[in-house]
């Protein structure tokens, strides 16, 4: 089994009409997806890319079983189609959107827990489980090889390079989760370490992180006190220039905690094995894995 | 967005939130005139976008118009170099006049958003004036920090808890949490993601006043601020990466001469790690982002090759949302405009790779091909 | 603290809801001339706080400023007696003239709290113009009800869902969202209790129009609105319920002829229908409430007994926060105060009943004692 | 053991150092009830009642080991008071307070379902286990007699009423829990009833309700669902005219459900034994009981 998503995933996608989502949309069809139906206000009782396409995500739910909800709606309304999403009944949300406001972030996520409802991103790649043949997100399809590595990590691009390199190398993948560079994001680093550790197709894991914030020294700490399965991990950013902005909000250097450097360190006392360079990635989990 | 000392000290006043008596000015006569009106001495501070202006020399005590006129007249128009901004420095356009304050204490208050607890968070402490990274790097415990729940918002009783931590009376505390309470409606009707407060001066006779004053606004939140526009400066800004930030480009000028352009931030940090790896040092980070065009990866060309110090391009694209053919596409139109000087390094893998590979070749365009970012960053460093 | 019909548009106006164009007079002649300037011929609305104003003369449409004067005058100064008033009705002190609106559909929108959920409550109808108790017993199909959960605020899906239950297009839909949007930052500013639109108005060429509207006050939060003083009309009161309302004292005139004071809502509540049991009926309702004091019980007592309809006095007091022995000696001292020519049931128990009793008995005054609610019943109806 | 308090309730009193917070504080001490700390900003590290005072709840359930807060403060300040409470640490608040804005209490419940926090009231006299000596309100100690009878009900003084019946005829009580009288509140009546289900000491409930409101349909609605024990009911108002505000916010009759004919009939059809009389509740209970 694979974490979050599987076959049995039934995927309803807001924002499948737009241009993009529907792009996107259309290669996690390909991919083997269960994508059951389309949510955009207005385009009701239409279909699109053979899927019918609701009104609300209430009617999707009802109507087509959907338990998942893939978000490429406009950050101006992405707030209010997360909402929609955790108020209708699905079980994850996977928002790819970037440019939400932080503060409707620090709201959703309140309302999350009240409903229990898990979101990954937003302004992230979302997830592929690559087994189990579920890819809700944009990480393209072909890099993946079928395998026992969970990989997370905050970045898109980064996340596929890490899982190219270790493709090349014919290290599998189980899981590849891409949990999204805003401050304020729904699972965390944290959150989905716990869940390859239950996870019995995962038997390691890579860990991507980044400067700023503390998600790595949080998940350092998890991996000390309660991971059994081995860990690889590299931190991106550590010729970055302190207090500037390198494109993701998160990547604020926003005192020592946020530094590279202590990122690393905190990583290696909890026992991960280290990648130094961006280019050994792959190389660094093909060592650990002996 | 960050905002200046003056506009952010506006909103402040319009929150309650008392600030010292002040104007700002352009000209330095006018500023030595308000001198007058403050009774003879004032404060003087430029107005940038840059923290370490004290020691830098854009702030003076002045004890008449004269000298306050002549102090304004020496840094309007000039350019203050601080340890935050690069060599070139940062223009003075307006200086901020403000009247003296009768400090008791130094204090210091933030709020911005903690993403681990995905709330605001009150950060204080009694070392006020200080550097507060220094002070919670040397001196955690006289940090306090305390979370404002999303679904109660500010409360009180928060309020106090500060107090106590600061050491006040009751009644200093009630100004306290109310002081509080206007920066948390502030924050939130302006999508603001850091207010700080530093140093907030208890005055002689035991008032709260924000003496300076640091304020960021969450630009993801620009859509519902239409008046945010006015507020930017663009002009305290690098001015390659505000042509690029005009584009969609996310840029940022650095120190080296190897010019990169990737695609997502994390793998344009790690691309610069990667490039400092072989002994060689980034000239910037260039993020061309996933929806990119091919007009906007020929801007973004362009912008890199325009920086004189550039003696290397390292294009370094993992296609997924962007496909590779866009990004060798848009190379290939930019660099028929312009005269390319400068070696370029290509490492190209994801979406439609070879079919960008391809449109490297066949358009002449002289780049060495890498086939993965060691690879890439061997080249580099050959 | 229920607001007038021009109040309440004021109100909604100020939050972006559209409201017909209209203006509250309370001279006739004014009221006429607005006629004129809204193309002669308006609506013409006695400002009221009660409902079933229309079928009781308060409501007419007037085709010239002459008509509107004298409509205006025939209902300024005067009482309205609707199904809502008692027999001596409420005073119009003022008219709200408003222009005509050319109706396509008339639908129902309230926002108001639900206690089960805890939380602000959406209910909508197609049935618009209706008497909705109505609509809820006999066809509760056609009324909808969406919560809006306090943590996510009011967010669009939900007018989405409010829109397509009333079949509105996509446009509509648009425009409704936002008119409960308006409604909700209306209700969480000013701390509403109720806001009613009815009708709510899609107009000939589709816009969405507040045609009718009630709005509520919590009074529990008037004192961070100093403000809803002045919306106070307290002539639409009854005289007697003022005065108490003023004393701290929770009254309501009823039709019967037994006055009653008891302590607490739930007790008075009680005691009125044990009264109805034994064929009696009640003159009010009195909750001298948990805090009283001799003063507040003493002018509950006159207050009761100057009801010229009351025949009979019961006082049930369960002594808890007040003691049995303040209500005694307020009743006293009122007695000696004021002429009392009917006689006086006792029942006390609870806190210092003993003592009350002792007070009471040792004052002369010619009250029977009963020492249950049961036995109080039957002396009363003796 | 009885519900909510008991003989190992610490029990801390915001405003307690204000008249009537002193006042029934040293009634609740006299009854037995462990008062083990005061909380009143700016009076910390003063004893008041013999029991210390505090500046903040957090320091009294530091320090003392609080688990209840029992809140007296105005209602001006009592959202704060309870928001403190309910991130202070304790388990339960009961709030006599009266005067809380509806709307604050929307977010107040938001806030204790959050925490996982109980709330007796506002506007309510609290609640008294009386076998287990402990009072947490300002229902009078003395016209109870320990027993089995359980008592919840929306009023202060018919609260008594009921009370003083069952005690005139011998019938003690369990515990005894008046939960409020405003539009929203905290624990509702069936809130209580399931505590009072599973209470070994309690043997019968005594339920009494008023018009407005729907907390006796939902109350009905369990009884005949899950509940085994008997319930005696009596609903006040039946006389009260339609519209008329009398004097708790929630007596307001907001539709036929809200009458106090629905109301007797959802809870006879529940297979409760109804009292006609206000004054007859102490007799039904005693026919109930055979």
């Amino acid at each position: 089994m694979s974490i979050l998503v599987d076959t049995n995933t039934r995927v309803l996608v807001q924002g499948m009409t737009g241009k993009e989502g529907g792009f996107q949309t259309e290669r996690c069809i390909d991919f083997g997806t269960n994508v059951v139906a389309g949510v955009t206000p207005g385009r009701g009782g239409t279909t699109h890319l053979d899927r019918p396409v609701y009104d609300s995500v209430k009617q999707a739910v009802n109507e087509q079983g959907a338990n998942v909800s893939l978000i490429f709606v406009p950050a101006a309304f992405a707030t209010d189609a997360i909402f929609e999403a955790a108020d209708g009944g699905v079980d994850l949300i996977v928002c790819i959107t970037d440019g939400i406001p932080t503060l409707d972030m620090s709201k959703i996520s309140a309302y999350l827990a009240k409903k229990n409802v898990r979101m990954i991103g937003p302004n992230c790649p979302g997830l592929t489980s690559v087994a189990d043949k579920a890819k809700v997100g944009i990480i393209p399809g072909n890099i993946h090889k079928p395998g026992s590595v969970g990989v997370v990590s905050r970045s898109g691009t980064l996340t596929y390079e890490a899982v190219g390199q270790l493709s090349a190398l014919g290290i599998g993948q189980s899981t590849c989760v891409g949990v999204g560079g805003d401050p304020i994001i729904g699972m965390r680093h944290k959150d989905i370490l716990e869940l390859f550790e239950e996870d019995d197709q995962t038997e390691s894991v890579v860990l991507i992180g980044e400067i700023g914030g503390t998600a790595e020294q949080e998940a350092a700490e998890y991996i000390k006190e309660h991971m059994t399965k081995p860990v690889t991990a590299f931190i991106a950013g550590a010729t970055a220039p302190p207090g500037r902005r390198m494109g993701h909000a998160g990547a604020i250097i926003t005192g020592s905690a946020a530094t590279a450097e202590s990122k690393k360190q905190a990583l290696l006392d909890a026992g991960c094995h280290i990648s130094d360079s961006p280019g050994d990635i792959g190389i660094t989990v093909q060592k650990m894995l002996g | 967005m960050k905002l200046h000392e003056y506009q952010a000290k506006n909103i402040l006043k319009s929150f309650g939130v008392p600030v010292p008596n002040g104007k700002v000015f352009e000209s330095k006569d006018e500023a030595g005139k308000f001198v007058d009106e403050l009774g003879g001495s004032a404060v003087i501070k430029a107005q940038v976008h840059a923290g370490g202006r004290g020691k830098a020399g854009g702030v003076k005590l002045v004890r008449n118009a004269q000298d306050g006129a002549d102090f304004a007249g020496s840094i309007l128009g000039s350019k203050l170099v601080t340890v935050q901004t690069g060599p070139e420095g940062v223009p003075v356009n307006s200086v901020l006049v403000e009247e003296l304050v009768d400090i008791s204490r130094e204090l210091y208050l933030s709020i911005t958003v903690d993403g681990g607890e995905k709330s605001l968070v009150i950060i204080a402490s009694e070392e006020g004036g200080m550097e507060i990274e220094e002070v919670a790097e040397n001196t955690p415990e006289k940090i306090q920090q305390l979370h404002i729940d999303p679904v109660s918002g500010y409360q009180p009783y928060l309020g106090r808890q500060v107090g106590a931590f600061l050491s006040m009376d009751s009644k200093q505390t009630r100004a306290l949490s109310a002081l509080i309470e206007n920066l948390v409606n502030a924050i939130l009707e302006n999508d603001l993601s850091l207010v700080e407060i530093n140093p907030l001066v208890v005055t002689a006779d035991g008032g709260l006043l924000a003496a300076d004053t640091k304020m960021s606004t969450d630009e993801n939140a620009d859509f519902r601020h239409s008046k945010n526009a006015d507020l930017r400066d663009a002009e305290q800004e690098d001015p390659l990466e505000r042509i690029a930030n005009e584009k969609g480009i996310q840029y940022v000028k650095l120190d080296g001469d190897v010019g990169c352009m990737v695609n997502g931030a994390g793998l344009a940090m790690a691309t610069m790690d990667v490039i400092a790896q072989v002994g060689s040092s980034p000239a910037n980070f260039l993020d061309v982002g996933g929806g990119g065009s091919e007009e906007q990866v020929a801007e973004a060309f362009k912008l890199i090759v325009s920086d004189p110090s550039v003696k290397k391009v390292l294009i370094n694209v993992f296609g997924g949302i962007l496909r590779c053919d866009v990004v060798a596409n848009g190379v290939v139109s930019a660099y028929k405009e312009i005269d390319v000087n400068v070696p370029i390094i290509v490492r190209m893998t994801g979406t439609n790779a070879e079919e960008g590979g391809e449109i490297l070749r066949s358009s002449g365009i002289p780049a060495t091909v890498a086939h993965n970012l060691a690879e890439a960053a061997q080249k580099v460093a050959e």
